[in-house]
């Protein structure tokens, strides 16, 4: 039998050096300090929740995004409070993007009453309907197909709302993103697929188990949309992707599939140290850290070190209060676990 | 009032709720420009024009998806999944997400769509297209399941389905597309989870449902020659279950048979005969009995199909030998 | 909302004419004798088929594939004896391209006992392990799947067996295809998918519903494959086509996907008047029938009209044969249908 | 004899088969290099090499469609879906597919194969990776279903399964993976369809599967305390069902229970009451009673599983309230 690769001994994947011209690109200033302030919650806001982890106050599985951030808070700036998110179980960075509050976020990652789900969800499945964000779905793909319908039914209903459903590289291997994306490129559904490419799945490497070098651009073609890849460790280039490719949904142009390459500074979960990955990648990739490098670009554009420092220590006090906020939760009541199975509140299935 | 196919009040019922609330929309494969491969959903397309009735590619995933998506966000779609047995490779959508969703945000998301399907045998098709696959869905928290067995309950049925806040997933029995039955005409809308005594006796209680209560009332006719009157009860929904009515029944008649089309294991036939074996234990006066089809995949040959399915005489003899006992 | 067409109101897909060339293919002339007599089997077989359906015989559903023919032949004369073939409900012609005799499989449709499968699986899911047809599967895509297991199979034992897997138009949009699309590429299989196009699903145009022009070629390169397209009304298109995938995969390079334009003269099946196709459609490809072509590429080619005379004459007593085969079966005993569940011939679940 | 925990028991199992069989193959997500999300497939790869331990994308139709055409074909698959919540997205693969084809083939093909997967609640992961879905296996014609409760059951049992020339769903409990037993040495092999009496008492009968096995133990030693001894049956498989043992204890104590982890409608508890219901009826005393997860998808937060999943003192209470009233 042909053996196409042995496994684990795939060769390091360096990332590309930051485009030198994207300083350049025609973001207001205001704006990117938004994206900083986001990348700044995200980054901080996921090392408490490792920190709790560890403090044995998490309960379940949760996946961090760190490393990743500049993905969400690049999508999340482009979109209208009034457009839609379709996140996955990693969805801590997009539920945030959307300005939902960390206090509940917290809260729910420890299984308190006061979680955005009540303790009834989990890490995996961060939801706020009052902000756009329709769900994280744990079930690899299921998303990509549910955000057609939200996209169909703006469409139908005449607003020009959009929705943007994320996935990892793992995710364009599965039927359901096959589905999904003809159904919303044959239908000129007003979605945004974004691929966040960190090259791994859960401890493999998307490259030994994919047909194609980028596995879902270059499966862009396959349902007549264009071949985009953009550096996801870059918040503006994925803010400009975001925006052309939003824009473009909403004025009726139909759906585009971003990828955006990354990497995930961590294991894929809390239980996975990350040994997998090959020597040197882990290091060249904290050298592409989108946060220091996004630093550094404001205070090339002029910004002082002094308000990046406030922004910073703004984002501290805001992690500190959720803490504070989650910690107090207290334990859901054990009949909850029996409301809410169906709209009338209950969760009977007799008469 | 008219006399409609059960094929034609599928029709009707969709277009009552289509011409009612302009939120609501059907989709699904060949259901637009074809009027469906069984022809229930004719000339809604004539109607209702292609915005509200749209054909899909074979994208089953993607259609449970779209439908829930769409559901979560102010519409109520309706989508068809032409072959019950297709459920499976759409299974994901539907056990994981559209009837897990509301319950995972903590009541924050609604998703009150309706998934019809044409479900159950005797068109000899074979393995992979005539299953009675009810018991999945039954199975699963969250999914509200309805199966009518005459076209006025198609249409009332189909009315509380769309109209309800829940997933409800709608099985259409294949084998009845053409019987016929009157439908009263005005407005039509029936209430889930409530069963129907379709015939008073007081010697046993049998359960039925869609195809198979045609088979247990005539089955009651002959067993009434040979002396026992049996109550007939067609239940409608497996989920809200009307308990009520069951148990009141066996209470009365002491003796429960359940005759179900799905394969023998954890059918909802098990799961009435538990909720009799426990609550109404001391009211039984014998052992309670499930008719189903045995547990093997449907054979496609007549005869073989004939041979497995609870038929009329099968249920008469198993009722009457288990009564004579 | 955007509607991105009005249903039934797409233009007519006409044929492109035959390729004068491929009179050249260096095709042995024994072979195309072969290619032949297997469309005209098939024609006959379903000619056949289809009036014992207006008899009332045929219990059931049946697809045909009158004017496909030349892509089952073509294929399955390319394939050796111990090769695998996977083949949808519509799968007559598929299931005779590999020797299988016309009396149980026609006796199958009728239900008999003397039937392929002793009236247990009927016309959709024609099977004959004996001659490589290891099964017809009747859910849009499974087949696709379940055929790389095959090729894993041979490719894992060492031998150089390969597989074939036929699909319509329409299954190109279902997960499943691209699941084993990609699944075959990653460990390059020794499989060879073929999808006949004949432009409909059951009652609607593929291209209504699809994101690309070809449903297949379209998509070959998302599974790093090379864009096939062949005439699937010529059998020397087919032939050559298959021959090259199939010497490919038994060589160890992996899998192919050939997409076969053609068209069904019938309806999708037996209930079907075909009613939906747009005018002039029709007439124009029976005009490209690939039997009477065939018929007269022959006779170019010198084989005398008495000899492709004969042939039919074969094939017509063969036909006869096997309908009076199939009417003297006996019905299957009621008992059979509980047999074979398990591998020890019953169906008992319980000790 | 040594002793290994449920989730070592797994490799060790696996290994045994590979040694023995060269047919025999492995794959699924990150079972090869990673040893398993759960570590349950650790050191297989160094020991068998990647062309007999793979790993594949993320398709898990292509991976069961890849093992059963590799069973058809002459060898024996086994392939893992992580998490058995997922087999909604291939289940067409498991029920349309793997469990049909030899019945609708009249027999021409087998599928030896084996289909292993994480199952059961415990571990916070909420309702979309916390499913106890072995009734859904149940429910269908074709395949066998095992669900193992000890570490010497996981091997004895997988090897049964991967020597079976059926189809076999083996669940392999997420929240046993910690737990340890001792494991006879040199080869075992174990019987599918046979349940074990792990606990005699004259009193009731109570039918436990997997992760309620313990828990049912764990329950009858506290009801010993209050007078009322009970027999325990670990089911161990679901398809072949081992209804003789049942029978036979309930048969002597004339009261059943069920503990199931399964929501409430549809379980296996369901069938396992109404075959003493229908087969048994006349040695029964009392009601027969299921003790189940409510029919609700699992919520997330601890204090809420713990709510919801039978718990020994749950077991308590139902049987001591049921024997006393
Ligand atoms: C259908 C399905 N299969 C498998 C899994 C288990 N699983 C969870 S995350 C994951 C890896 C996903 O990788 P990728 O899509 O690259 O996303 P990432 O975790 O890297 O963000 C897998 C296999 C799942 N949740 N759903
Ligand atoms: C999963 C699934 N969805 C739907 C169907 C119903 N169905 C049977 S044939 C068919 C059309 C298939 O079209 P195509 O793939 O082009 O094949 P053709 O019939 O034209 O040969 C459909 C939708 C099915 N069998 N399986
Ligand atoms: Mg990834
Ligand atoms: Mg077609």
């Amino acid at each position: 039998m042909q053996i196409p690769h042995e496994y684990g001994a795939h060769e390091a994947r360096l990332p590309e050096p930051v485009d030198p011209n994207m300083i350049n690109a025609p973001i207001p200033l205001g704006t990117r300090l938004d994206l900083y302030r986001l990348q700044q919650q995200m980054r901080q806001f996921e090392k408490r929740a490792y920190d709790l982890f560890l403090q044995n106050l998490v309960k379940g599985t949760s996946h961090l995004s760190i490393g990743m951030e500049a993905i969400a808070a690049g999508v999340g700036q482009a979109m209208r409070a009034d457009d839609y998110t379709f996140a996955t179980y990693r969805g801590h960075a997009h539920t945030l993007a959307r300005g939902v509050p960390m206090g509940p976020v917290l809260a729910e990652l420890l299984g308190r009453s006061n979680g955005l789900l009540a303790g009834k969800g989990g890490s995996m499945h961060l939801t706020s309907v009052e902000r756009g964000v329709m769900g994280s779905y744990a079930i690899i793909g299921a998303q990509l197909c549910i955000a057609c319908g939200s996209a169909w039914s703006a469409q139908f209903r005449g607003t020009d709302q959009i929705t943007v459903a994320f996935m990892g590289d793992g995710a364009t291997n599965i039927g359901a993103f096959h589905e999904a994306l003809n159904f919303a490129a044959v239908f000129r559904l007003p979605v945004v697929f974004v691929c966040e490419n960190n090259l791994y799945m859960e401890y493999t490497s998307i490259f030994d188990v994919t047909a194609v070098e980028h596995p879902a651009a270059d499966r862009a073609s396959a349902y007549g949309l264009d071949r985009i890849v953009v550096d996801g460790n870059d918040a503006d280039a994925v803010y400009m992707a975001a925006s052309s490719a939003i824009s473009k949904a909403r004025q009726g142009g139909g759906p585009s599939l971003i990828e955006a390459t990354t990497y995930r500074h961590g294991g894929h979960s809390r239980a996975d140290p990350g040994k997998y990955r090959p020597d040197g990648e882990v290091a060249a990739w904290l050298d592409r850290d989108p946060i220091p490098m996004y630093h550094q670009r404001l205070l090339t554009l002029g910004v002082s070190e002094a308000d990046l420092d406030q922004v910073q220590r703004d984002v501290a006090d805001e992690v500190e209060a959720a803490t504070v906020f989650a910690k107090g939760g207290a334990p859901p009541q054990a009949d909850t676990a029996l409301t809410d199975v169906w709209a009338d509140g209950g969760s009977s299935w007799r008469n | 009032m008219a006399e409609l196919t059960y094929r034609e009040a599928i029709a009707y019922g969709i277009a009552q709720e289509l011409r009612r609330d302009p939120t609501v929309f059907i989709f699904g494969e060949d259901i637009a420009g074809a009027g469906g491969v069984f022809k229930s959903t004719v000339g809604l397309l004539e109607e209702f024009g292609p915005k509200r009735v749209i054909d899909t590619p074979i994208s089953e995933q993607a259609i449970l998806g779209a439908a829930m998506g769409a559901a979560m966000t102010g519409l109520r779609p309706i989508a068809e999944i032409m072959f019950s047995d297709f459920l499976a490779v759409c299974w994901d959508m539907v056990v994981n997400e559209i009837a897990k969703i509301r319950y995972m945000t903590n009541g924050q998301v609604s998703v009150p769509l309706v998934i019809r399907t044409g479900n159950g045998g005797g068109s000899r098709f074979g393995a992979q297209h005539s299953q009675s696959v009810e018991n999945w869905a039954m199975a699963v928290p969250g999914l509200k399941v309805v199966a009518p067995s005459t076209p006025a309950d198609v249409v009332g049925l189909l009315a509380a389905s769309v109209r309800d806040d829940n997933p409800v997933l709608f099985f259409e029995h294949k084998s009845l597309f053409a019987t016929k039955g009157e439908v009263p005409s005005g407005e039509l809308v029936d209430t889930l989870g409530t069963a129907k005594v379709v015939r008073h006796g007081k010697d046993c209680t049998i359960v039925a449902l869609a195809l198979m209560v045609p088979r247990a009332i005539a089955a009651a006719e002959v067993l009434a020659g040979r002396g026992i009157e049996a109550t007939v009860i067609d239940l409608r929904c497996l989920v809200p279950l009307d308990t009520q009515t069951i148990l009141s029944s066996v209470s009365e008649t002491g003796h429960l048979f359940t005759v179900e089309e799905n394969p023998r294991l954890c059918g909802w036939g098990a799961e009435v005969v538990s909720i009799v074996a426990e609550e109404c234990f001391w009211a039984l006066d014998g052992p309670s009995i499930r008719i189903t089809t045995p547990h093997v995949p449907l054979p496609s040959a007549d005869v073989l199909e004939d041979a497995v399915i609870p038929s009329v005489e099968r249920i008469v003899n198993v009722v009457a030998k288990s009564l004579d006992a």
